[in-house]
């Protein structure tokens, strides 16, 4: 204890959120007996202006030193309430929060049982808040760059903002294309605009951008550092052709060995396998940067080392490199944007529908490429077996709002099964059916849109398809796929026989994005999304300073929010560089040298080599600038040399005592 | 079961969380109104890392039934690899309490993610609801202790 | 006072005799010592009996030097009756200090040591079942025997304590050290260690600096299974040495006889429970992955946490002392 | 049935509801997202005078009456499709189950179709014997004229030594009863 | 290996036939059953419909019974085998429920011990294993197209298969060389007691599930219950009659079909008690 505690007590109403379920009255009474407590007081709404007020003036009357605030998370008011002490010219250190709102008041039943429990998260406050003693925010510069991971609508989009600020991007994709999953659709909904015509101009712009430092090809594989100073390593696979030199024409790919497109060795990327590609590609025609790329996995010569390389006589720029090595780039960023994306649910866990078994039971994207004038079929739509379908069916909800594979709504499907209807009754003339839970058309121009499809005449049938099969029951039925269904507007059971099944698969994390989070330490949500800071206050913030979020890597979003979310990541990025310097919890640890006896059982366990041994006065010393707050060395000192700032031992033991005697009726 | 032990006898547990998971967790669970026991405490620590095994013996010594620890599974930590600390730690910790004459079913580690407000309330209701049926824990010191 | 010389008085309690022997160790400097002071009662050196100290005003002892545990009746009786007459009480070692050795049989409730010991040792034969009796009557007297306590205690929960000196047993230069420091009237905060190290045994360690740069063990080996490299630091060898965790000032006896340091100094301030920190930073160090079968593999060198960790200090735990506050 | 026209409140009964609610396989239907998908699977839904989903959501809306006198419960042949398939997690056949107790308790089930009456003998020839022949049961739910029209088939059967009438028991039925009644109390 | 082995009240009075292979195909593959003694009935179907507490203690008797003669118990009823694990998940997660049962069990002397239920097809896969039988079959089968029809209960709403989707029948007879028919409906409901009490709306089920055998040009079905094998095999006169439309063909309970593929006779597995006969196909070369 540094000096002789005064502690206020504040505990928060929340309006009817805490009050509710707990006495706050009684708690605050309780805390007003506890010794070193001068003064505690019942509020409203702590948070609010006039609850900031009365702490700081209590601070003023009372001489206190010591403030626990008993209200929500800290994560969400912590800094309010140490903002208000500082105010009062009190160290923001002196601050305590006890969470009885999502600890206590929401997930207890019972309110007597709420208040115990309360009482206790406040005597441990009150307990651990005597050892506090003032800390020093340390002052950080921040780097001025920006690096986006992934490069869809969402990576491009917050790129152009940082760029346009005047900011070096380093943009990073994995494909060997920007463009993400949207380079795939024809159109787009609500307003049916040429996807490619809204999409190209921007990819070109990030291509020509001079703030713009593209990276395809290329992932990350190392983050060090903290927000405003990251440390990345970045690795460029080779894709054995400059990249300076290829001007795009496409000659080495007319040119290359394999000639029976039956043959090509492998299924394309793009276009989701509904063609083959050769082993030197471009991945589609508007890709950017538009250079083309050799499969190491496909090339004769890359496997075999004997071609007759009929690509490199072809190549009049000599650009053909068959001896480029992987590249590692390393970056310093003050700020993350991760717009990594999603994919679709693997239609395969879904056996009831026949996906893989039936040729004529197609994804959602892989329509949106049929449909893709840039597609195999240029655009025109015709089953696996050359025929024009005369019936589809289009089935929503296909893993999404179930239990068994996602609970939550994927957002995008309603309405892109809406376009698809559109689309494909517009190329086919086909009669078509959708199969719909509830119809979710909720954003600006949706519900417009929904009402021109229903107007078209497509049959939107409410209820979800338990089944596709081939076991016909009539000769109408004979050579289709049936579709059973309650039509439960009309409350009758119907078999449908169709030419084409669409399934609307469930959206999720994109491939690798777990091992992403633990890259860049951010935490993921039960569905393996990104979580955001708060659902509401920080939605474009991850819960790691410095990263932010974009797009589909944080949840289901269709192209308008993912263009917003990266907008703001941007805005968010941009104000946290401008601001040139960030203030860091002075969570760090520290060593007592009067203590360390030198044993260096410390400096092995640093998961980020933040401690060093000085040999000369054979004392452990911590590099502020690297540690990070984790407090493993202050657990493990067997001198109890290393202690951790607002972690230390005599302040976790003294809130572990205070809720245990709390809870003993103390 | 002695009847008589665990008759009204409400569990006093602490759980020592981490920051970036469980603490994470526990909000959510919050969010969403799940209901779970009143008896489990939570004290945040910014990894499980840093939790020292004097934090759990001091838990025990002033009136804990139970301590858990929870932390971010195994290849998650938010500092690379704390959570292994604690793992190990609690390992040896758990074989030391064991003979010291307490249940080693009073000490409980738990991995639970910044998405798994659920398990929150799983974890918390089965530890406090194991720590009701082994009733209240009797220290060594207190043990026998007729002088 | 008649002689102007400060009063001592050295006594033992539930001890091996160790301690007693190292006040002997002190060879001349005892002399030296005994020039200085007044021994009134040391019942291993000189004939004094409690009639004699009973007679000493209250304080007149000067200091009183108490090794070994309180594990009897009469231990409680003679330390109590030490305390009224002495101004200082030091606890004298680690079973003083800490409980010891033998408050290990903590572990285990009085009437089972007492059974063990009367019945079931494998040297005992005793076919009649006969257990200790505190009285038994012989030819009409009533003859009595000093009652086995519960456990075996540290002094200081018996009366109050004023200094620590610890060891198993303090070594000359750590007593000598102590004797020193309450001689020179410049005395401590009451309730410290003296005579010892205010840092771990590595600080003055010889093998210290053979430590690497990251201290990683993959797996724990006992002494007597391991062959050990004496110039290389045990513990990164994988013997579980405690000098992190111990409180200095023994000169490294035993590691420079080969030995890992198995903690009988006890632990530096600032470490609430001895046994807890050991496990911190043993289980810490350990490079394996974080599965239960490869830690238990590699703790297998550490088949008796509480013995080895406690080993001198059990009764000083936090979870069998009596007082939970240090 | 036709259920056109108004649907009084006055038909609503909450400790109906409630009563699903708190049976072991009832607790989860407030979670219905009336998707249908237990209808659609269903084999034998198109038969049913209500389907499972609407049979659902007329049991969580409190309507007891309806409820307790469809047929699909008596039609539901327990496949338990619906039950593997169903997104919210509802134990589908499990309310079939649920439904045919309380109705049966009410009285309230369809007199024309066999179930009821098949479960009744049936449980009777439990509680008798402690074990059942199942032929005999169905014989004597279905009443003479359904047995003649089984006549044909149990004939050949019999020759082929795959049908007996004759009366299985446990050792001692009186303890399967005793059990049956401390449990069930009947 | 041993198994305690509850047929339950169908198999004694209604499918001597079949238990007759089950217990000869045991004894071939070295399997000792023993039949539970003083087993009751488990309820069926229809004890639910009037009490759920009395469709629980029936199915705890007898696992309690077999739990004395092994920690595994053999059922080949698909209806016995759903109430036996309901019994054994219920008791496991409904605390209250448990009490009640457990009490009234140990009043009769009873110990509530938790068993594993095996069915035939169970026993096969994880006991002898497939490897095994294809060596022992020989490929007898050779040349048949069979129909593996699951049904319901096997699968559905606990199994170790798929529910909808299950393998382990298709791999065993794959293994013993038959040709597996594509046959989507293999976990369509067969209409159980609907059907068995002729009611015309379960025979509408039967209808189609041998309507599409036949138009898959199946020569034989195999199920795993016996329900289904009443249902399948002696309402295809009524079904012709009704729909005017032939679907004869053989249905055979798995261990009769299993029983020839591994070289027992037709009258030890009962096969000759079929109404529709059941021929092995010739094999090429003939031994």
């Amino acid at each position: 204890m540094v000096d002789e505690p005064r502690i206020g007590v504040y505990v928060c109403h929340c309006g009817r959120n805490i009050a509710g379920v707990v006495n706050v009255a009684e708690v605050a009474e309780y805390a007003s007996k506890l010794p070193g407590v001068v003064v505690a007081r019942d509020y409203m709404f702590m948070c609010s202006q006039g609850g900031q007020q009365l702490i700081q003036d209590d601070i003023r009357k009372y001489r206190l030193n010591r403030i626990v605030v008993a209200s929500c998370s800290p994560n969400l008011h912590e800094k309010t309430f140490r903002r208000a002490a500082k105010g009062a010219g009190l160290n923001p250190y002196n601050v305590h929060m006890a969470n009885i709102r999502e600890q206590v008041a929401w997930v207890t039943e019972d309110p007597e049982e709420a208040t115990e429990k309360a009482k206790a998260l406040v005597r441990g406050a009150v307990e651990r808040v005597k050892h506090h003693e003032p800390l020093e925010e340390k002052k950080v510069p921040v780097k001025d760059k920006v690096l986006i991971v992934g490069a869809g609508i969402a990576g491009i989009s917050a790129a152009l903002v940082c760029a346009n600020a005047g900011k070096t991007v380093y943009l990073v994709e994995k494909e060997p294309s920007i463009g993400g999953m949207m380079a795939r659709f024809d159109k787009t909904f609500p307003t049916l605009d040429c996807a490619s015509c809204i999409l190209t101009p921007k990819m070109n712009e990030v291509a020509s951008h001079p703030n713009i430092k593209l990276l395809t090809y290329s992932e990350v594989v190392d983050v060090e550092g903290y927000v405003g100073n990251f440390k990345v390593k970045i690795r460029k696979k080779p894709r054995y052709i400059k990249e300076d030199l290829c001007i795009g024409c496409g000659d080495c790919v007319e040119a290359c060995v394999f000639k029976n497109p039956r043959f090509y060795p492998k299924p394309d990327e793009w276009s989701l396998g509904l063609k083959r590609r050769k082993p030197i590609y471009i991945p589609f025609p508007q890709a950017v940067p538009r250079v083309a790329v050799i499969d190491p996995e496909a090339c004769v010569y890359l496997k075999y080392g004997k071609c007759a390389q009929t690509c490199v006589k072809a190549c009049s720029r000599n650009a053909i490199d068959f001896t480029q090595k992987e590249e590692i780039i390393d970056v310093e960023v003050g700020a993350i944007i991760l717009a990594t994306g999603y994919k679709t649910l693997d239609l395969r866990k879904l056996p009831q529908y026949g996906y893989g078994k039936y040729p004529n039971v197609y994804s959602a994207p892989e329509v949106e490429v049929l449909l893709n004038a840039s597609g195999p079929t240029g655009g025109e739509v015709v089953l696996r077996d050359g025929r024009k379908p005369e019936s589809i069916a289009i089935i929503h909800c296909v893993g999404s709002r179930d239990e068994k594979y996602k609970k939550y709504c994927s957002r995008i499907c309603c309405m892109a099964a809406l376009k698809l209807a559109h689309l494909l009754h517009e190329r086919t003339g086909a009669e078509i059916y959708e199969f719909y839970i509830d119809m979710r058309a909720f954003g600006k121009g949706y519900e417009e849109f929904y009402r021109r499809v229903a107007g078209e005449g497509v049959h939107l049938i409410r209820g979800k398809v338990s089944e596709i099969t081939d076991a016909a029951l009539t000769p109408e039925e004979e050579g289709k796929l049936i579709v059973r269904v309650e039509d439960t507007l009309a409350g009758a059971i119907r078999r449908i026989p169709v030419d084409m099944v669409v399934l609307m698969p469930a959206l999720e994390p994109a491939v690798g994005s777990r091992e992403l989070a633990k890259l860049f330490g951010v935490s993921v949500d039960e569905n393996s999304w990104f979580m955001e800071r708060h659902p509401k206050l920080a939605p474009v913030a991850s819960l790691t300073d410095g990263v932010f979020l974009a797009g589909c890597a944080q949840g289901p979003k269709d192209i308008p929010d993912s263009v917003m979310q990266a907008e703001g990541a941007a805005g968010q990025a941009l104000a946290l560089i401008d601001k040139g310097y960030v203030e860091l919890e002075p969570n760090i640890a520290y060593v007592d040298e009067e203590k360390c006896s030198g044993c260096r059982i410390c400096v092995g366990l640093c998961p980020f080599g933040a401690i060093e041994f000085d040999e000369e006065r054979g004392k452990a010393r911590i590099v502020e600038a690297l540690c990070k707050g984790c407090g493993t060395c202050a657990a493990s000192c067997p001198s109890a040399a290393i202690q951790q700032n607002l972690f230390k031992d005599q302040q976790v033991m003294a809130e572990i005592k205070g809720v245990l005697a709390a809870m003993r009726g103390g | 079961m002695d009847e008589a032990k665990t008759d009204g006898f409400k569990p006093n547990i602490v759980a020592i969380v981490c920051n970036w998971c469980t603490y994470i967790a526990a909000d959510t669970a919050g969010v969403a109104r799940m209901k779970y026991s009143p008896y489990v405490r939570i004290v945040r620590v910014m990894c499980s890392g840093r939790v020292d095994p004097q934090m759990v013996l001091w838990a025990f010594r002033h009136g804990a039934d139970g301590v858990l620890i929870c932390g971010c599974h195994p290849g998650d930590c938010h500092y690379k690899e704390g959570n292994y600390k604690a793992y190990r730690r609690y390992i040896l910790l758990k074989r030391m309490v064991k003979q010291m004459g307490i249940d080693e079913r009073r000490l409980r580690l738990e991995w639970i993610s910044a998405g798994e407000a659920p398990r929150v309330k799983e974890v918390f209701n089965s530890f406090a609801e194991e720590i009701r049926s082994l009733g209240p824990l009797k220290l060594p010191v207190e043990a026998g202790s007729h002088e | 006072m008649s002689e102007g010389k400060p009063k001592i008085a050295l006594y033992w309690c539930a001890s091996c005799g160790g301690c007693e022997e190292a006040v002997v160790d002190l060879a001349e400097d005892l002399l030296k010592i005994a020039e200085k002071v007044d021994i009134v009662f040391w019942p291993v050196a000189i004939d004094a009996k409690k009639e004699d100290l009973e007679k000493l005003r209250d304080g007149e002892i000067l200091v009183s030097f108490i090794n070994g545990a309180i594990r009897l009746s009469e231990h409680e009786e003679m330390v109590k009756l030490l305390r009224r007459k002495s101004k200082l009480i030091v606890a004298y070692g680690s079973c003083s200090y800490m409980g010891g050795i033998l408050s290990l049989a903590n572990l285990y409730p009085r009437e089972e040591i007492l059974r063990y010991v009367a019945m079931e040792a494998p040297t005992v034969e005793n076919p009649g079942e006969t257990m200790f009796k505190e009285k038994t009557m012989i030819n009409g007297v009533e003859l009595e025997l000093p009652r086995f306590l519960e456990k075996a205690r540290p002094l200081d929960e018996i009366v109050e304590v004023d200094y620590y000196i610890p060891g198993c047993p303090p070594t000359p230069q750590v007593t000598l050290k102590a004797i020193e420091t309450l001689l020179s009237g410049n005395l401590p905060p009451r309730g410290s260690v003296i005579g010892a190290s205010d840092k771990s045994l590595c600080n003055e360690c010889p093998l210290n600096s053979t430590k690497p740069e990251k201290l990683l063990v993959k797996k724990y080996k006992r002494l007597t299974h391991a062959e050990i490299d004496p110039e290389k630091c045990l513990l990164a060898q994988g013997i579980p040495c405690l000098g992190p965790v111990t409180r200095g000032g023994c000169n490294a006896l035993c590691i420079k006889a080969g030995m890992p340091c198995t903690g009988c100094f006890g632990p530096l301030d600032g470490v609430v429970d001895y046994g807890g920190k050991a496990v911190s930073y043993l289980a810490s160090i350990l490079d394996v992955p974080p599965e239960k079968d490869a830690v238990l593999k590699a703790l297998e060198g550490l088949p008796d946490p509480v013995g080895y960790l406690y080993k001198y200090s059990l009764a000083k735990s936090l979870l069998f002392r009596k007082r939970a506050e240090r | 049935m036709s259920i056109v026209g108004f649907l009084s409140e006055k038909q609503r009964d909450r400790r109906f509801t409630e009563q699903l609610l708190s049976s072991p396989e009832g607790s989860k239907i407030l979670e219905c997202i009336q998707c249908g998908t237990c209808s659609s699977t269903c084999p034998l839904s198109h038969y049913m005078d209500l389907t499972p989903r609407r049979l659902i959501y007329l049991a969580r809306e409190g309507f007891k009456d309806l409820v307790l006198r469809s047929r699909t419960p008596w039609i539901c042949a327990s496949c338990f499709n619906c039950v593997v398939l169903c997104p919210a997690g509802i134990d589908i056949s499990g309310v079939m189950h649920a439904l045919r107790r309380l109705a049966l308790a009410e009285g309230t089930y369809p007199r024309d179709e066999v179930i009821p009456a098949l479960s009744k003998s049936f449980y009777d020839e439990v509680f008798r014997h402690g074990k059942v022949n199942e032929a005999k049961v169905a014989l004597a739910a279905k009443g003479l004229r359904g047995t003649l029209s089984m006549m044909g088939l149990g004939l050949k059967l019999w020759r082929k030594g795959r049908m007996s009438l004759s009366a299985e028991k446990t050792r001692s039925p009186s303890e399967i009863r005793e059990m049956l009644r401390e449990v069930a109390g009947s | 290996m041993k198994y305690a082995y509850y047929p339950g009240c169908t198999m004694k009075t209604s499918y001597p036939h079949v238990e007759k292979s089950i217990l000869a195909l045991a004894k071939h593959l070295g399997v000792n059953l023993q039949e539970i003694e003083d087993w009751n009935c488990c309820g069926a179907a229809e004890v639910v419909n009037i009490s759920m507490e009395a469709s629980l203690i029936l199915p705890a008797r007898v696992l309690s019974l077999a739990s004395r003669i092994s920690d595994k118990v053999l059922v080949p009823c698909t209806e016995c085998l759903y109430n036996l694990k309901r019994t054994l998940i219920t008791l496991e997660e409904r605390p209250s429920l448990r009490e009640k049962i457990v009490g009234a069990l140990e009043k009769k002397g009873l110990k509530w011990k938790p068993v594993k239920i095996y069915h035939p097809i169970d026993m096969v896969i994880k006991d002898i294993g497939v490897e095994k039988i294809k060596e022992m079959g020989k490929e007898r089968l050779k040349g048949l197209r069979v129909v593996p029809y699951y049904g319901c209960l096997l699968t559905r709403p606990w199994g170790d298969d798929h529910p909808l989707y299950p393998t382990s029948m298709d791999e065993i007879f794959e293994a013993l060389g038959a040709e597996i028919v594509d046959y989507p409906l293999k976990t369509k409901c067969c209409g159980a007691a609907l059907t068995a009490s002729g009611d015309e709306r379960g025979l509408s089920l039967t209808y189609h599930l041998l309507r599409e055998a036949k138009r898959r040009k199946a020569d034989v079905i195999v199920v795993p219950c016996t329900l289904c094998q009443f249902n399948l095999e002696v309402f295809q006169n009524r079904i012709k009659e009704r729909w005017g439309e032939d679907v004869s063909i053989p249905v055979l309970y798995f261990t009769q079909l299993l029983g020839l593929a591994l070289g027992l006779g037709e009258e030890e597995l009962g096969v000759d008690k079929l109404l529709v006969p059941f021929k092995m196909p010739e094999r090429r070369g003939g031994k």
